[in-house]
């Protein structure tokens, strides 16, 4: 029973085999739009090779059964997905969440495996969770919008986005230089340079500190939903008035962060600085910087989202006729909801990737920190 | 006596100091009087909270006392710390961990301004001298305990300071390289002149390295017994086994003991 | 009945004889039981039809047929909106007198759909929108007049019945404006109709519902534009973020009173057929491509006004 | 309180640097205006007209606090629909406003920190979680919701969801990843031997929670709440916008179609004082609870 | 020979555990063949790293053995750990801080599910043993290091295991302290017929406490020498200067040193 429970991905195996089930069950009633017998005979066939794999025979047939699970998987889902008509039942439903879980449980079996360190198994593995988990969300996205025949402007089908984004490559592109590169970048340089500055000088001057770092929170709280058409108002309707939104958002979050890491040393390390007889810079440059390194990253995270939206939110209150949220909201304007989706995607897709850049720096720099040294 | 040196290094006259705490004062040291002479090794011994890591920070001007005068090198601790007089080596080795063995050890030479060859060279001395060879670029976390508690008294060492300071610096470390790094201690003593303030827990050790054992006593920490060790400069392992030894750590253990019974009241 | 009404933009006179109908019960008189859903930026209330949030809409005739266009099947059913209020408002300091003078200026344009007929224009007067010499530079202008206070932009879009009224508020005298109205420039879009889903025009009791409702719209229309006082009072009582004020409400009513004079709520194919044109006109991205069908009916209004 | 004069000195700069730059953002719209009249206006005039502007680029402080007071107190007690008069709190009030966004500031906040709490706990105790779920959640934060709220608000009132409810959740949807991410850290913050310790006496998996990772949890939880409760604030603020049924949101952009700057900066400091007084309510829970845990001295 | 009891509790048969670290291997423990009978008191002495605590977390099934069997109570260490067989005290004190002394004592008998009158009374008990009746409502910081150690150890003790393991409990303790609860705790063992299994640094304390001492040497981790210890089971403090005493003593450090000097080639 315990094996039952207690393995990696057993319940979702357990309702991978009750969704196919009811699925059966409910296809016997037989009306016209029930999963075709492909489909039934693919997630059984899952059922089966996961059940194979939980037995764990030698290492080759594992990897042939996890292998064959996912194509199982992958057969059903098109095949399913190729037969909608619009009409479907609580069997076509049951087949859907069959392959949701069978998913789930997929990514269950391979979170389990420990891939040799230093292979090159071992650097895609990480990625292979969050791949599957977003393929089976985008499918069942996909699934649900076509069966439910939900209008294309309200919500488009992942399919129809992607072939916006294809062929709009070039308005994408532009937008990504207008509101990435020009107003984004320059926002986040200034804003967390501005930051990292000011926090040293704060940290120099505790009477600054103590008055500052409050009046800043509040100021902080300011949303930018208010203070966006002001900026607009007052740098134009260009990149600068975004650059400025972008500023605002990620000075104090990035302040906030550089002061905490700057205060971050023990006070042994600081006691033998003082018995060194070290200078303030000696200090600053030998122990807090590199101190406050773990909590800068921190904050460069942070601030990574938070000024790619805020250069977005921007262009909602007034912009040139380029930009990724001016093409938001005109589009939504004009009803063109993929290419709103295809936007949107963009904006995702460009802030992980800044998100992730920062993580990896991260790494790099502070490698000796214990939380990136093990979990 | 064995001791050479007259001039006095460290003078502390009715030395207190008082930490104010939410629950009221906490009297860390009250009426200290002793004075540490040039060259002279000097053990602290007594209960845990009785006030020795408050002394010696005092001395290095780690902590500002409330009452009393104290003078180093016949200036104030802070004028002697600019001076950096000082090499203090902390009850746990505080290593930083962003920088390798030789980083750290590094780390006072580059502040003080010595040339990138002398670090080197400086750094290659003192990790030989705490057995340690080898392990330069290593990174604190990849050591054993007692081997970056020897890092961090590498690190003391290797610039030179007239008087070293050291808290329980083999705490963690076995009988058998304690005995060792005794012995390597003493050598150095010897050779460089140094005076040297070391606490400790242990009644061996402190006999075995002193000239002059402070017995101390908590609540409020103060000292109740001066021993000056009648023991040669020149110490063999074994010097543990003769009877003199056995005198002064009775003595020591009796001192303890007394101030211990009383705290206890 | 129950009717759900979802304007385009939020709780002003622009739609002051809808509360007017609901205030003065008109439309408990004709057995309907209405409630108004403000619009707001960036809801589409085309969205909101299909998504069931409402059963009928206001909403502007190029959103509308880009709608259909998009697989959105509305039709106008009513037309209380006889003429267009948009103009393309600029500063007399800058020397703007005619269409000629715009090459090398920045105007700003209000998008999210508004931005066809003005396009449409620029491609008459063969004006290109990207910028440089010969051509003007567009700028996607928020909705409020601080562009031409501040002097961001040479012109920018108003409506004759609100943002006019905010530059002469601001201080600008009307000798210190030039105005170019789109009906003016032959580029005029019908605003403001009343549009349903398509498939429900086929349940005949559907459309016995809107024919009363558009009865007593009209009839609110009517009341509101003799008593515009009164109406501006209802539209500020149904203002849930109580930011107008009574005197530019009332300036409103006025203003939409010359708007909707003359009309008995039966869409007038000419300018029909002139929206179309004007839309199918529209440069490089037309917001539609072919001639649409079935855009509109009179089975409503015809049931309402006999 | 020995942070009340560092506090009292910044204030007074930021004012006295305000009042400064009201003129030289102000003076062209006085020039211009003069310009237009065709006559000359003297520098004293100018500065005397910035400080009172109708329609100021940048209002004087002074203007934003009667503006905050009119719309107060003094709306409440001699509106016409005041609560003085009418036994309701008047829309035309910043008390109203503020009210309809704290609710639903509250209930987006509790619906987000459960959520964020549950997630943390299935990315701690179940790896497929753990390996999927995060890049996900940090994918989530870097769309703009600004351009999905409408959406939602539609979607949801299609399904009949209306009310206080759909802009609860966009408020939910931003202040959830803070709660995750603090809280991913904080349960799994014990340290190798506490859990052995908790091992060695063979303690089941909810001793482990409630005994162990709970309570280390504490301080990243409550770092996190406030960070997630002025989210939420943005979030519910964000969800106003098409909602348009009252709130600072609401407040804040009919503002900007009305061109009341003032009207903006009143509300825009209303709703910072909302986020400061409801991060100061936390952090004044997580005294309390951290000083009864010992955590904090 | 003076020990009682002839069943035995531990056995290690060949035992092995090597740890895979990216630099490669680490031989923690390398054919480790052990006995231990019921009532014994075991202690281990080796130098830093030779696996000391690797053999104690590994009976306590905190690692899994790599090689070899090892069974407690002829069980598999884990389900002698599932039977709560074990009361362990770690190396570092390990209190949580968001509980009071008393809530840490208290906390492995809320688990067990002891009543609440039992566990206040265990409670008590425990604090009078280890000296720090009345400290029961402090937090674990308001308490110096040594009497941290010493809550630590009231822990263990408060749920009356079998088997008792304790990794250096007394390292930051002061020798005054550290010899009275050295007493307190073989009067417990006499009492109780507690098995205990006990890591120390100190060769007098291994000596002073056991019945049996474990000497190991490191790289690979393993026993060189196993002393059973003929000193009778009653044993006053002055015990030590037995000559009896003495011999252990040299017996111990002359394995320590041959293992250390071998592990230095
Ligand atoms: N920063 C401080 N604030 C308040 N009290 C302190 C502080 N530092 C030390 N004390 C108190 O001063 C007394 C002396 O502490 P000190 O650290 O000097 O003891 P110690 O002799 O070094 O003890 P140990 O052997 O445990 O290291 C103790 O009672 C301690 O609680
Ligand atoms: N988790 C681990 N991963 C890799 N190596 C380890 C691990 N734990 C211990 N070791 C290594 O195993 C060896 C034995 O370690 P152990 O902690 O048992 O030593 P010890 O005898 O207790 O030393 P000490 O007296 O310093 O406490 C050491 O070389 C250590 O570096
Ligand atoms: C969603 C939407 N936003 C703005 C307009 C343009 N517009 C039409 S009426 C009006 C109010 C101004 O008085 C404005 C700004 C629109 N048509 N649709
Ligand atoms: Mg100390
Ligand atoms: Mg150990």
């Amino acid at each position: 029973m315990n094996r039952v429970i207690n393995t990696p991905g057993a319940w979702q195996h357990l309702g991978l085999a009750l969704a196919v089930a009811l699925a059966l069950v409910l296809g016997l009633g037989g009306a016209a739009a029930q999963p075709s017998s492909e489909v039934i005979a693919a997630l059984v066939a899952a059922v089966v090779f996961a059940y194979g794999y939980r037995q764990r025979p030698p290492k080759l047939w594992r990897v042939l059964l996890l292998l064959a699970f996912w194509n199982a998987l992958v057969f059903a889902a098109y095949a399913l997905a190729m037969q909608q008509t619009g009409a479907e039942g609580a069997a076509f439903w049951s087949a859907v969440a069959a392959i949701w879980l069978g998913g789930w449980a997929f990514v269950s079996f391979v979170a389990e495996v420990r891939p040799r360190a230093g292979s090159l198994w071992a650097r895609l593995h990480p990625l292979v969770a969050p791949l599957v988990f977003g393929v089976t969300l985008l499918w069942v996205w996909e699934t649900a919008v076509k069966a439910l025949e939900v209008p294309k402007v309200i919500l488009p089908a992942p399919s129809e986005i992607g072939m916006r984004f294809a062929a709009s490559l070039d308005v994408l592109w532009i937008d990504l230089v207008q509101t990435f590169v020009r107003g984004t970048l320059s926002g986040f340089a200034i804003g967390c340079g501005a930051a990292v500055v000011f926090a040293l000088v704060v940290d120099r001057y505790a009477f600054l500190r103590r008055g500052l770092l409050p009046v800043g929170n509040f100021l902080a709280a300011l949303p930018i939903i208010g203070t966006a058409p002001i900026f607009v108002m007052w740098f134009g309707f260009d990149w600068p008035s975004k650059a400025a939104v972008v500023v605002a958002m990620v000075f104090f979050p990035m302040l906030v962060n550089t002061v905490q890491g700057l205060a971050s040393t023990e006070a042994m390390q600081r006691d033998l600085m003082r018995t060194y007889s070290a200078g303030w810079w000696q200090t600053l440059v030998t122990l807090r910087l590199p101190a406050a390194m773990p909590f800068i990253f921190n904050g460069l995270k942070i601030c990574a989202t938070l000024a790619l939206i805020g250069a977005i939110v921007a262009e909602f209150f007034g912009s040139p006729t380029r930009g990724m949220g001016f093409r938001i909201s005109t589009e939504v304007g004009r009803l063109q909801l993929d290419m709103v989706w295809a936007e949107i995607t963009v904006a995702a897709l460009l802030g992980s990737a800044f998100y992730g850049f920062w993580a990896l720096l991260e790494k790099r720099v502070t490698f000796w920190h214990p939380s990136q040294r093990s979990r | 006596m064995t001791q050479t040196p007259t001039s006095s290094v460290i003078q502390a006259q009715d030395l207190g100091l008082t930490f104010q705490t939410n629950d009221g004062p906490v009297h860390a040291l009250k009426d200290v009087t002793l004075t540490i002479n040039k060259g002279e090794f000097v053990s602290f011994i007594g209960p845990s909270g009785c006030g020795k890591t408050t002394f010696l920070r005092t001395i290095a001007d780690l902590e500002q006392p409330t009452a009393g005068t104290l003078t180093v090198n016949g200036m104030s601790p802070s004028e002697a710390r600019k001076a950096r007089a000082y090499g203090y080596v902390f009850q746990a080795a505080g290593l930083y961990p962003w920088r390798t063995i030789g980083g750290n050890i590094k780390l006072p030479l580059e502040i003080m301004g010595f040339s990138k060859a002398e670090q080197k060279e400086r750094c290659a001395r003192v990790l030989e001298l705490v057995e340690l060879a080898g392990f330069e670029k290593k990174f604190p976390w990849q050591l054993s305990g007692g081997m970056q508690q020897r890092a961090s008294i590498a690190r003391a060492l290797a610039f030179d300071a007239d008087i070293l300071l050291m808290d329980e610096p083999f705490g963690a470390l076995d009988e058998i390289v304690r005995d060792r790094l005794n012995e390597e201690l003493l050598k150095l003593w010897a050779r460089t002149e140094k005076t040297i303030g070391f606490v400790t827990h242990s009644i061996p050790e402190a006999v075995y390295l002193s000239t002059k054992i402070v017995v101390m006593s908590p609540r409020p920490g103060r000292i109740t017994d001066i021993i000056e060790s009648p023991l040669p400069k020149e110490r063999p392992l074994d010097i543990r086994d003769s009877q003199q030894f056995i005198d002064i750590a009775h003595r020591v253990r009796e001192g303890l003991r007394a101030g211990y019974d009383e705290a206890a009241e | 009945d129950d009717i759900t009404l979802q304007l385009k933009w939020v709780t002003q006179a622009q739609f002051g004889g809808y509360y007017a109908a609901l205030e003065n019960g008109f439309y408990e008189e004709e057995g309907l039981d209405v409630t108004i859903r403000p619009g707001g930026p960036d809801i589409a209330p085309v969205q909101v039809l299909m998504g069931g949030g409402a059963d009928v809409m206001v909403d502007w005739m190029p959103s509308a047929l880009a709608a259909r266009e998009q697989g959105a099947p509305v039709v106008n059913i009513a037309q209380p909106f006889a003429r267009s209020g948009m103009m393309l408002t600029c500063l007399a300091e800058t020397g703007i007198t005619s269409p000629d003078d715009f090459p090398g200026r920045t105007l700003g344009v209000w998008f999210f759909g508004n931005e066809y007929p003005f396009l449409s224009w620029m491609n008459h007067l063969g004006i290109p929108t990207e910028g440089g010499d010969d051509g003007v530079e567009v700028l996607r202008q928020g909705f409020n007049v601080d562009p031409l206070l501040q002097r961001q932009a040479d012109c920018i879009s108003t409506m004759t019945y609100n943002e006019y009224g905010q530059v002469l508020d601001a201080g600008i005298p009307a000798d210190q404006l030039v105005t170019f109205k789109y009906e003016d420039q032959g580029v005029a879009t019908l605003e403001d109709g009343l549009y349903v889903l398509e498939e429900n025009l086929e349940d005949p009791e559907f459309v016995d519902r809107m024919a009363r409702f558009v009865r007593a719209s009209m009839r609110g229309w009517e009341w509101a534009a003799e008593n515009p006082e009164e109406a501006a009072m209802m539209v500020l009582d149904n203002d849930e973020s109580g930011a107008q004020t009574e005197a530019h409400q009332i300036f409103m009513m006025r203003e939409v009173a010359m708007l909707t004079e003359g009309a008995t709520g039966r869409l007038d194919e000419e300018a029909y057929a002139r929206t179309v044109a004007t839309l199918l006109g529209g440069g490089s991205d037309p917001v539609i491509t072919a001639e649409p069908e079935g855009a509109f009916t009179h089975v409503v209004t015809d049931a309402a006004l006999n | 309180m020995k942070n009340a004069l560092p506090i009292l000195t910044i204030v007074v700069a930021i004012l006295a640097l305000w009042y400064v730059a009201v003129i030289p953002m102000n003076a062209p719209w006085e020039r211009n205006q003069a310009a237009m009249r065709g006559d000359q206006i003297a520098f004293s005039q100018i500065v005397t007209n910035t400080m009172n502007q109708d329609r100021p680029v940048l209002p004087a402080p002074h203007q934003v606090v009667r503006e905050m007071w009119n719309s107060t107190v003094v709306e409440e007690f001699t509106g016409r629909r005041g609560w003085w008069r009418s036994g309701s709190l008047s829309n035309r009030s910043l008390i109203y406003h503020g009210w309809v966004t704290l609710s639903a500031t509250m209930l987006g906040f509790l619906i987000g920190t459960g959520a964020g709490i549950l997630l943390a706990i299935g990315i701690v105790y179940n790896r497929a979680m753990d390996a999927s779920v995060m890049p996900w959640a940090i994918v989530s934060q870097t769309i703009p919701i600004i351009a999905l709220a409408p959406m939602i608000i539609v979607v949801l009132n299609s399904i009949g969801i209306s009310g206080i409810v759909p802009k609860a959740i966009i408020a939910a949807y931003l202040s959830f990843f803070p709660v995750v991410v603090g809280m991913v850290k904080g349960l799994r913050a014990p340290d190798a031997m506490q859990l052995d310790l908790m091992k060695t006496y063979s303690a089941s998996g909810a001793n482990v929670f409630s005994k162990l990772r709970l309570p280390t949890s504490m301080p990243f939880l409550f770092a996190s709440l406030k960070v997630g409760i002025a989210a939420s604030l943005v979030g519910t603020i964000v969800g106003e916008l098409p909602v348009q049924q009252g709130g600072l949101g609401v407040r804040l952009l009919s503002g900007s179609y009305y061109g009341q700057t003032v009207q903006i900066w009143a509300a825009l400091f209303a709703a910072a004082i909302l986020a400061a007084g409801l991060v100061g309510i936390v952090g004044m829970i997580e005294r309390r609870t951290l000083r009864r845990m010992g955590i904090a001295a």
